[in-house]
Formats: structure tokens, sequence, C-alpha cells
């Protein structure tokens, strides 16, 4: 057992094997997202150790950004969530956060919760501002709700 | 006895007349250089000087050098009034420069953009052939006639030691009184925008601002497959895929066009080719080092490549107003630096945003 | 030949006020130096005539590749033959042979005794002697440049070359053009006597060396007046006089010289300099100069570029003053020097 | 863009470096290769002249110059330096051949310490690129046979004389500029003179 | 011998060659040179190396303050006109804000204009937990954890939107960088907004902080185990005995001794002496400025707080 594990940990043969580069920490289909505000279903999924996963990302990438609608599976339901804190390198000036963060909203853009209490990037103020149209969804309710900005 | 021969013979020939002429149809040489072309490359071989007169050959350079470095552009002495105007159909000549690296610079609403800098080394004008003289190479079939044609201003940059390149070559340089260059190019200009040999060119010929073209050879990556060369996708990792993880694939159908068809993107040499980077932006000029910073990091070439500059020709992007024309002469108390409207130098205090 | 009968009743015609002077005089350059020419021969046929049975010598050789004991003939091997012996770089290369370690020798001059040998090239420890054969070849083909590279019209007498002296930075050959006053040779003159010389050079003829008695040296030279002046003065001290020839050229010259043409490399005819301000004796007296260097030897073409700038300048060794003493003492001054 | 490592200083070579290193081909990867190039430069120490293929010469030059500049500048009391001649060396009497005789030899000189010569090449057949590594001032016969300090050739005579002459005519020149100068203030000098006369004459 | 170390001209030092050959004769494999020189009386001066004189240049201490002031190693990027420029540009930024003395493990306050943020303003906390890159390109990354969230937020040190970078606390760390504070408990990056800056009186060295973080367990974002990291406690705990096999097969201990990859990855000597010659006179000249401005401050500051 132990001479088959060093004879397949043999440096020669990893040399020439595989990328050992650091993962992504993309947004991306199935990946599995933290949900930061007090809206009673994101409460008990987190709680429950279910958190929620995405299954659509609304952009042309499908990589997710800060800003960016997803859809998410959340104990058995489909709800629409707002990236506000990412994982992934982020450029500079931009804050990166320890996990993947969503806030949970409805159809017109009116958060699920009444508090956000984890702090969000300023820059989320301008993109949502950009995102919201007169005739569409008001995201800007959502900075309403945020207790912090860093 | 045979001037009497001689005489018959000529009688003989009065009398033919000559009704057609015919002449052989002469064709142009495929390849013929450029006639102010002479080879370069020197064989180097050992002299057996001693060190003392080669310390002599070495003082004897450097006073020519200094000759060099105390002529007077002939540029100053021209009448402002004579010269010719500007007009937007107008060709400048270029310049030549060296890439010398890349590094970011803040526009004034705190963004950063990354540069690219180009050094201008020591540019003089070498030579000019005007439009009647000029007949280049002919290297296709069709030669598409210009209106008004172009002369030809033959520009060299970075002087060499002369001991290094051959005599041929180094007497192209005899008529400007300069010592060889390392980098001929020719720019082909309008007749109006002459300029003497001898002049210096300086990196204000352009101004912040302008946008410029710049021709230069591409990174050499050798031979290369599909997957880096045209960016194709290549086959899966695994399912059932064997030994084909990388390659093209399929690259025709039977039939009539059971051949590979011209332009398919096969595996080959990549790089090191000839390419022109089109609408590149001046954001700041240097006058002490000659120095020019370009928008983006797209000009083609490693650091330390030559590239050349001309004016841009896209149609949005070219002049509005007059350039320095035929070129900035060399004025004494220029400001160190220019900068775009756009960029925030770094002299000045730190950027604030005012509240809407 | 009807021509040549011309043009020599032509120069009768327009020399007729100089009566005095003899008809051989007025003979063509070209006829001068085909008599000349063929009398050397004559001469040199007759003394290797006269060496009779052949003797044996014996040559030891030293140097590369290792030392060896040639037997020669007496009076008819040359260090040239020698050289034949032991491979073509020897041939190619030596310039001069060095006998005893104390005599420099002509390559081409047959050796009369049993002695050593060394052949000299020009990269040896010790060149001085190689380079001043090499400066006094230049010279003497400089000369054998300018009759031929006149027109018929123009009638060239050659002066006399001084000793070579290298630090002066060019060799020099003065020559007479009577017909040309106050001649100025443009930039394309100038090249097209740089052309003459390398066509010379290129025909790789050996220089032989001949001593013949005053009298024939006379004969021989009889149309140049400048040259049978300076015979008598030169046979003073032994009755001999030492010709040169290479091609169909000869004249005088004290040796020793290099072994053949080819071993000049890279050369430029620089500057013709007329000398009638200096000297009155002689009129429309012209100064040839030229720079050269030896076949292997490579230089760049700046370094030569200032050495052939040096070279233009006169070159005031010695103003040709007729002098009688000339040859001897000008080569030891420059010796001294 | 990379931050240069500042936590070790080194000394600069003499001799040019590849932005990068050769891998010199090995079964056992990047150890492999110190082993190799570890028995070049012990052999090189030792030897002072070796023959071997090119690229094997040139990556083991640049660590046998890197080592001996090393040991100049720390000395042999320094613990890492010695710990590093020996895992160099692997013949440990060397170590003190370097630290003893090399260090002294190459403490005041301003060239590298090893020369590359390339060899001449095998004239038929497949063949690899030769050459020849060395100490600079071993005791063997010079490989390259320079004689350019030679006075009396024929070049060397000509460019001496063209030196002098060059010289001198500077001085000359320089000696008549001062004349010129001197003439030239004088005449300024008179002009300064003639000018107030216009006024008057005005 | 070290007599024989301690002299000057090259003829000497001939006559030294041999004398030393001559006491290792046992030891080297050469054949003797048979020239005997004599042996010249001995001068005082000694040798002085040209490369040990280089290294005692005081200005190299620079290095570990202003690291990005050298430029990258990489040959293909070098060019000295640009390093120049750059340098220059540098200096003139530095000239218009104070960029103080700070290393990883320190901590810093940053205050950046932000076009985003209500005030337009924005300031971070945080401990520096890498500091990369060269010239205009440095920067480095603060992390902190607010709210029980762990955020980092990196910076460009020559922006001209940055308005001050301001050093609550001088320290280093154990290691070079703290990447691994992003796996460890958060108590170990967690400081407050409104931390006092501790002033360090003049001329101490900086201190460096011996705390040793406890990482949280697996999975982690690096094979930590790998890395030989000092201030890592608990890193045992969480290993397996197929983890420690792993790290035992991927040891490099060559890479000590590669001489040639510490060269590739350093400016030598003799050009960073270059370069701090060019830079320090203008450096030493902006702190002197700092400080007469601070001293003024200081002087000024209690009165605003009695009032």
């Amino acid at each position: 057992m132990f001479k088959s594990l060093v004879s397949k940990l043999n440096p020669v043969q990893l040399s020439c094997g595989f990328h050992t580069t650091a993962c992504m920490n993309e947004v991306r289909l199935l990946s599995r997202l933290r949900v930061v505000d007090n809206s009673e279903i994101g409460k008990r999924a987190m709680a429950e150790g279910k958190p929620p996963k995405v299954i659509c990302v609304y952009n042309k990438k499908h990589v997710g950004y800060i800003g960016d609608r997803v859809l998410v599976a959340i104990k058995g339901q489909k709800k629409k969530g707002i990236l506000v804190g990412m994982k992934q390198k982020q450029s500079v000036k931009v804050p990166k956060f320890d996990s993947n963060n969503v806030v949970l909203i409805d159809d017109n853009g009116t958060p699920l919760g009444n508090r956000i209490h984890v702090p969000i990037p300023t820059i989320l103020r301008t993109i949502l501002k950009e995102k919201t149209h007169s005739k569409g969804a008001d995201y800007t309710k959502l900075l309403a709700i945020a207790t912090r900005f860093v | 006895m045979v001037t009497g021969s001689l005489n018959l013979l000529r009688n003989s020939f009065n009398k033919l007349r000559i009704d057609h002429i015919f002449s052989r149809s002469f064709q142009t040489p495929r390849y013929r250089p450029p006639y102010w072309y002479e080879p370069k490359e020197r064989v180097p071989s050992e002299e057996f000087i001693t060190q003392e007169n080669k310390q002599f050959i070495e003082e004897v350079m450097q006073d020519k050098l200094q000759q060099q470095a105390s002529l007077h552009s002939p540029l100053v002495n021209i009448d402002s009034s004579k010269a010719a105007e500007w007009n937007p159909q107008t060709r400048r000549v270029g310049l030549i420069a060296r890439k010398i690296g890349n590094y970011p610079l803040w526009t004034k609403d705190g963004k950063k953009v990354l540069t690219t800098l180009l050094q201008v080394v020591d540019n003089h004008v070498i030579r000019y052939i005007p439009p009647e003289e000029f007949s280049p190479m002919v290297t296709k079939k069709y030669v598409w006639k210009e209106k008004n044609k172009l002369g030809c201003l033959l520009v060299g940059s970075e002087t060499i030691d002369p001991s290094t390149v051959t005599k041929e070559y180094c007497g192209l340089f005899n008529n400007a009184g300069m010592l060889p260059k390392r980098h001929l190019f020719r720019f082909m200009v309008s007749p109006e925008s002459y300029i003497p040999p001898g002049t210096p060119l300086q990196a204000t010929h352009f101004r912040v601002g302008d946008y410029i073209d710049v021709r230069a050879k591409t990174m050499d990556r050798g031979f290369q497959g599909v997957i880096k060369r045209w960016g194709f996708k290549g086959m899966p990792a695994s399912h059932g895929v064997t030994k084909t993880h990388r390659r093209p694939g399929n690259i025709g159908s039977g039939g009539e066009k059971a051949r590979v068809w011209p332009g398919t993107k096969m595996p080959g040499h990549m790089g090191n080719r000839w390419r022109i980077l089109r609408g590149v932006k001046i954001l700041r000029i240097n006058t002490k080092h000659n120095v020019i910073w370009t928008l983006g990091v797209a000009i083609p070439g490693e650091t330390g490549a030559m590239c050349y500059l001309f004016d841009t020709i896209l149609p949005l992007k070219k002049h509005t107003t007059s350039p320095a024309f035929p070129t900035q002469p060399f004025v004494e108390d220029l400001p160190l630096e220019y900068y775009d409207e756009s960029v925030q130098p770094f002299e000045e205090q730190s950027i604030t945003f005012e509240e809407n | 030949m009807r021509r040549q009968i011309l043009c020599l009743s032509t120069k009768i015609t327009h020399n007729s006020c100089t009566k005095a002077l003899p008809l051989t005089r007025f003979l063509s350059t070209q006829e001068a130096i085909d008599r000349r020419y063929h009398l050397f021969t004559l001469e040199k046929k007759r003394q290797l005539d006269k060496v009779g049975r052949v003797e044996k010598i014996e040559v030891q050789y030293k140097g590369v590749p290792n030392d060896c004991t040639l037997v020669m003939n007496k009076g008819i091997s040359t260090p040239y033959d020698c050289a034949r012996h032991l491979s073509e770089w020897h041939m190619d290369t030596s310039a001069l042979a060095l006998l005893d370690g104390t005599v420099y020798w002509d390559m081409h001059r047959p050796l009369t005794e049993n002695c050593t040998l060394e052949l000299q090239n020009f990269r040896v420890p010790e060149p001085q002697q190689v380079n001043r054969a090499f400066w006094r070849t230049c010279s003497f083909m400089l000369g054998a440049c300018a009759t031929v590279a006149f027109k018929d019209t123009v009638p060239v007498k050659l002066h006399s070359f001084p000793g070579p002296d290298i630090r002066s930075g060019s060799f020099i050959y003065d020559v007479q053009l009577p017909t040309l006053d106050d001649w100025k040779p443009s930039q394309q003159e100038l090249i097209t006597l740089g052309a003459e010389y390398v066509k010379l050079v290129r025909q790789n003829e050996p220089l032989e060396r001949l001593e013949v008695s005053e009298e024939l040296a006379l004969e021989m030279f009889v149309e140049n007046e400048h040259k049978t002046k300076q015979i008598p003065s030169i046979a003073r001290n032994h009755g001999k006089v030492t010709l040169y020839k290479v091609g169909k050229h000869v004249d005088i010259s004290k040796g020793p010289m290099i072994s053949t043409t080819k071993q000049i490399g890279r050369v430029a005819v620089v500057s013709v300099h007329n000398l009638n301000g200096s000297n009155s004796e002689v009129e429309h007296l012209y100064r040839f100069q030229g720079v050269a260097l030896p076949t292997g030897v490579i230089i760049n073409h700046f370094a030569f570029s200032i050495l052939t700038d040096r070279a233009k300048k006169l070159n005031t060794v010695r103003s040709p003053v007729p002098k009688t003493l000339e040859h001897e003492d000008s080569e030891s001054i420059a010796m001294k020097a | 863009m990379n931050q240069a490592d500042v936590s070790k200083l080194v000394s600069k070579l003499r001799i040019n470096v590849l932005p990068k290193h050769r891998n010199l081909n090995n079964p056992k990867g990047p150890e492999g290769r110190i082993d190799k190039l570890r028995k070049t430069v012990t052999g090189l120490i030792k030897f002072e002249r070796i023959e071997l293929n090119y690229n094997r010469a040139d990556e083991a030059r640049q660590y046998a110059e890197r080592l001996i500049s090393e040991a100049i500048r720390h000395g042999d009391c320094h613990k890492p330096t010695m710990d590093t001649a020996n895992f160099w060396l692997l013949e440990k009497e060397l170590i003190h051949k370097l630290f003893k005789v090399l260090v002294p030899r190459y403490e005041a000189t301003n060239l590298s310490y090893t020369r590359l010569i390339s060899a001449p090449q095998q004239q038929y057949g497949r063949h690899t690129d030769k050459a020849v590594l060395e100490l600079r001032g071993n005791p063997f016969p010079d490989l390259m046979n320079y004689k350019t300090n030679n006075k009396l050739l024929i070049q060397n005579v000509l460019l001496d004389a063209a030196k002098q002459d060059y010289k001198q005519s500077k001085i000359n020149e320089i000696a008549n500029n001062i004349g010129k100068k001197g003439n030239s203030s004088l005449d300024k000098s008179s002009k300064n003179i003639e000018v107030p006369e216009k006024p008057t004459e005005s | 011998m070290a007599l024989a170390i301690r002299r000057s001209t090259s003829e000497v030092f001939g006559a030294a060659k041999w004398f030393i050959r001559r006491d290792c004769r046992a030891l080297s494999t050469l054949p003797e040179k048979a020239v005997e020189v004599p042996v010249e009386k001995k001068r005082d001066r000694p040798v002085v190396s040209r490369i040990r004189a280089n290294a005692r240049n005081p200005n190299l201490a620079l290095r570990h303050v202003y690291p990005e002031f050298l430029p990258d190693p990489n040959p293909k990027w070098r060019n000295s006109l640009r390093e120049k420029l750059e340098r220059t540009d540098m200096l003139n930024r530095r000239k218009q804000i104070d960029i103080p003395e700070f290393y990883v493990g320190s901590i810093l306050a940053v205050t950046v204009a932000d076009p985003h943020a209500q005030g337009k303003t924005n300031r971070f906390v945080g401990i520096c937990i890498e500091r990369k890159g060269a010239g205009l390109r440095a920067e480095f990354t603060l992390r902190n954890v607010v709210d029980h969230q762990g955020v980092e937020v990196r910076y460009d040190l020559y922006d001209p939107t940055v308005h001050s970078i301001q050093v609550l606390r001088l320290e280093k760390r154990l290691d070079d960088k703290l990447l691994y504070l992003r796996d460890a408990l958060p108590e170990y990056s967690t400081f407050p907004f409104d931390m006092d800056p501790e002033i360090l009186p003049d001329g101490t060295p900086v201190p460096v902080n011996p705390v040793q973080v406890k990482l949280k367990p697996r999975p982690w974002l690096e094979r930590w185990e790998r890395q030989e990291l000092q201030g890592v406690s608990n890193i045992e705990e969480h290993l397996k005995e197929k983890d420690r096999v792993r790290r035992e097969l991927r040891k490099e201990p060559w890479e000590k001794y590669d001489l040639m990859k510490q060269y590739r990855k350093t400016i030598p000597i003799e050009d960073q002496n270059d370069i701090w010659a060019e830079v320090n006179h203008q450096l030493k000249q902006l702190q002197l400025t700092r400080k007469k401005v601070s001293r003024k401050r200081t002087f000024g500051v209690p009165k605003t707080q009695l009032g």
C-alpha cells in the first residue's frame, strides 16, 4: 500500500502531470453561496448546512461577478439573488471576501430580508444604480438595508 | 583597298529602308533591392593591432562623433514663411523607436492604464529621394498608381562603430556627414514635407493626444500547434479520446474539395512577422530622453524591439489641426514632460472626487 | 606598325627644337618597356648559361614544421625552390629569406653557397626587414603602374623612388610627366590608378633580380635621361647595377624585395603631388603616393581610412634633388629613422 | 512584474547569463541536473581545464563563477558559504583549494574567473558542440595564441605613425585656434571701439 | 596565508599565488609552475577585494525598506532608461504623499478617494499580508475581519487616488507572506477600525512579532504544510500520514544550494549600488521634510484635543 503510494507520487511522474495552480473560486453553475441577509429562508438554509446552489447566472459569461443576478436553488425553491461579495481575485481597491455572498431578492428587486449583516463593497452602489432601469426592477433597495460598506 | 570596300558596304547600307523596329520585351528582375541598400554585415577578423593603436582608432572615432554632435540642424535656417502648409492629405515623415517596456499611468478619474514606452534614439534624416527618381522594387503584377507620387525619406537611428560594418554601408551616410547608423528605414512622404539630410528628429515630432500607427515585428514563438497559433479548442481530455487532444481534427471534406484549401489554419511558424497596430494614442512625452508613452500594451515585439511610428491613417483619428511640419525644430527650452489632459501627472496632488 | 611610326614621326616634329638628342630617345613608352624586357631576359639567360656544370649545395632549413636539410643546385636554386619542397603555405606566405641568420635574400635570387635558411613572412616576431622589402616593392610597383596607366600620348619618365620609410605613412614614386602641366588628378583618376595597380598585383608575377654591368644598364635605360644620370653613381662602388623585373617592367633598385606581387593585399593610390615648387631642375615632376598592406593583414576599413587620410599629405621624405648617392643615402637615413 | 528577492545579496557575475536555465535532460529531474553540474564543477576546480559539451559547460561555468564569487565575498569563516562549498565540491580537499588558492588568485581581478572556449567540431558524423572550460590563471599553456602586442607588425607601425601625426596636427590646430581667438578678440575689441563712433556720425 | 592575502600589486600577487600554491601543493593536483618569483617586501595596504568593498555599501540596507525601487530581475524586461524614468515618477509621487516604511505583518490604515462611497473617501484598516510588484506596479494587500467576514483589499502603492497611508503598528512577522491568515482562526486577523497608531521611538529596530497562528481544520486554500512556515503552530495536528509522506517526497533540499536560481531572482550588488546612489539622497531629503512637518503637527495636535 505504502509502496504503491510512493511509486505513484514519484516526482518525475508528477512533474509532467497535471497543473497545480490555485483554484479560481469563480461563481458558476452549481457553486454554493452564502446567504448574508436575514430572510427567513436564507437563515434556515444556512443553519441547516444546506447553502444555496447557483442554477443560473444572468450574464453572457455564466460566471458571476459583484452585482450580478443569479438564480439559486434554496431549500427546494428557486429564488433570485444578487452577488454582494466574491471570493475570486478582485481588481485593485475592490474588496475580496472569504466567501461568496448573496442577498436574496424577489422579481422586483426587493430584498427578502431587512438587514445585511456583513460588509458589502462600495462599488456595488454604482453597479446596482447602473443596472436599475426606471421600468424594470429597482435593485437599489438592497443598498438601503446594508449595514456597512468597505 | 580597305577603304574602298568600306565605302561599298556603306553605300549598300544606305539603300536599306527600315520599316519596322522590333524590340525584345524586357522583364524587370523579380527581386531588386532598393538602391540605397548596401550589405551591412562585416566578417570580423583578427587584426593584430596593439592596444595603444586600438585606443587611437577609438579616439578618432570619438572625435568624429563629437563633430557630428556639433553639427547644427539644417532645419533652423529654413524660413518658416517659405515652407509649405500642412493639409490633411500631406504625409509627414515618421520616427524609428525602440520599445523599452511597459508601466502604468493613472488617468484623472483614478483609472489605471498600462502604457508602452517608446524611445526615439538618435534619429537623423539621411537622404531624400524625390518622387521622380524613386522607383521602388516591383513585387506585385499590378501596381497601384498613385495620383500624387511620394518621395522617399531615409531615416537612420542609433550610431554604431563604423568598424563593425562594411565600407559600402558607411558610404551611405557620408553625404549627411554622419557615422553609420544601426537601423535605416524609408518613409514615403509628400514632396512638400521634405526635410534636409542631417536633420535630427525628436520625439516632439508627435504631440500628446495624437494617434499613431506602429509597425513592428511580433514576438517569435517558433513552430506552434493550432491551439496556440489559431486558438482552436482542441479535443476532450478523456471520454475515449486517444492521441488527439491538441490536434486540429478534420481539415476538409471529400469529393471535389478533396484537397487542402488555401488559407486553412494549420500548425506552423508563429510570430516574427511585421504587423501594424493602428490608432495608438500618445499619452505623455519626455523631451529630455525622447520617450513616448503610448496607451496599451499591444505594440508588437518584446522589450528592446525596434518599431516605426507614423501618423495614423485611420479616418476618425487623423490629425485635425496642423502638427509640427515638416518636423519640430530643435528648441533649447522645451518643458521636460508633456501630458495628455486625461493623464494624472505624478507631480500633482492626489485625486479627489467631488460630490454630485 | 604604321601607326607607331606615324606617332614617332609626329613626336620628332614636335620635339624638333631639341635636335641634339639621338633618335633612340624617342621610343614610345611601350616600345621602351619591350626593349628593356628583351634585354633583361637575354642577359638573364646569358648569366644562367654561364653557370655551366651543376654543383650541389646543402641548405639547412630552420622553422616550421621541422628543421631539415635540402640539397639544392648552386647558382640555380632559389629560396623559393626550397619553399616548394616544403609546402604551399611556405610558397605563398614567405616574403623574404634569411640566410645564416644575417643576410636577407630575395626569394627569387639563386643561392650561391651552403647556408642555413629561414623563411620570413609578415607575422614573424621581428618583421622590420620584411616590412621594408614590402614597402620597397610597393614603390617599385607604383612605378610600373604609372608607366602603364597613361595614354600613349602622354610620355611617362620614371625618375626614382626613395628608400622605404614606413613611418612616413606612404610609399612614393617620383615620375616626370613632361607634357602635363600642373595636373591634379580627380578622385576618379586616383581610383583608376588604384585599379591599374590592383590589376598588376593580380597578375601574380614573381619579382626577379638581376645584376648587370653599367654599360648594359645604360643601354637599357637609354631613353630615360634621369636613370642614365643616376646609373654611374650607383655603379661606382661595385661596377654593377641591380635590376628588378616584374612582368615586363624593369627598374633599378637595391633590393631585397618580396616574393610575388600577390603578397600585396589591400592597396590604394592616394594622391599625386606636383613637386615643381620645390625643385627647379626637373620640370613637371610628380610624386605618386600610395598606401598598402600585405595580403594576410586585414584591418577594418575605418582604420584603413585613417591610414589613407594620412597618406594624402605630401610625403617629404626626400625631395628628389638629383643627388648622386640617393639610393644608398636615403635608405640609410630611413633605417636610422 | 515580480519584486526582486531582497533577502540575499549576490555580487554580479562577469559573464553572460541566459534569462532561463537549461534543463540538461535528466531522468531524475532538477535534482539530477544539479548532481550533473556538481560533478562538472568539482572537475573544473580540480583539473582547472576540462573539455565537455557546450551546454553543460556553460551551465557549470555559471555555478563555478557564483561559487568563487561567494567564496571571495564571505571568506572561509562564513557558515552558509562553507555549506555551499561543501555541497558543490564532491572531493573535500578541494574546499581548501577554493578558499586558499582560488580566492587569493581572483581577489583583485576585474575579469571573469573562468573562460569558455568552443572547441573544434568533429568533421564527419553527428556531433554535439564541444567546449573547453578553464579557470583563468591555470598553469597550462594558453589555448588562444594571441600575438596582438607585436608593435613591429606593419599595420601597427603605420597606425603608430598616424597616431603621432594626428596628435601633432591636433596640437597645431589648438595653437592656431588660440592665435585666432586672440585675433578675433582683438577684432571684436576694435569693433567695439568702432561702435561708439557711429552715433556720433548719425 | 593570511599575510599573503593582504598584498596589493599584481606582481606581488603572482608571488603570493606561487607562495600559496607551494603551501597547498599536497592539496592541489596541478603541476607546479617552474618560475620562481622573488618575494618582494610586504606592503601594509591590504588587498581590497572589489566585491567585498561593494558589499559594504551602507545604502544596501535600503532594499528592505523600499523593495519596489529594485526592478524586476527578469533580463527580458529590463531597460535602464525605463527603470530610471520609473524611479523619478515614484519619487515624484512620494513627494506628494507620505508613503511610510512598512513590512508584511504591519497594520496599516489606507484612505483612498472612492467615487462610489458616500463621502467620496474610503478608509480601510488591516494587516499587510503580501507585498509584491516592482516599480510603479508595486502593490500590497490588507486583510481584516469585519463583522465576522474576512475582507481583503489590494492597493497600488503609487496610485494617485490614495490619500494617505498610515502605519498603525510597525512590526514584522516570522514569514515573508501571511497568506495563511485566510485559513487561520479569525481572531488572528481581526483589527478594530478605530485603532490608535503606536509610535515607535526613533532609532529602535523594527520589532518582530513572534506570534504563531492557529489554523482552522482542513480543507485549506493551499498546502501550507509544504511551505516550511514559521508563524503557524498547529499545522501537524491536521496532517494525516499520507500528507507527511507527500511532504517528504516533495522536499527539494538542493534548492538551497542552487546558486544560479538565487542569482536570477535578485539584483546584483553592483546594480543595486547604482540604484541606491541615485535614489538615496532624494529619499533622505523627503524623510527630513516629513519629520519637520510631523513635529509641527505634534505640537499642534494637543491644543485641538484640549479645545
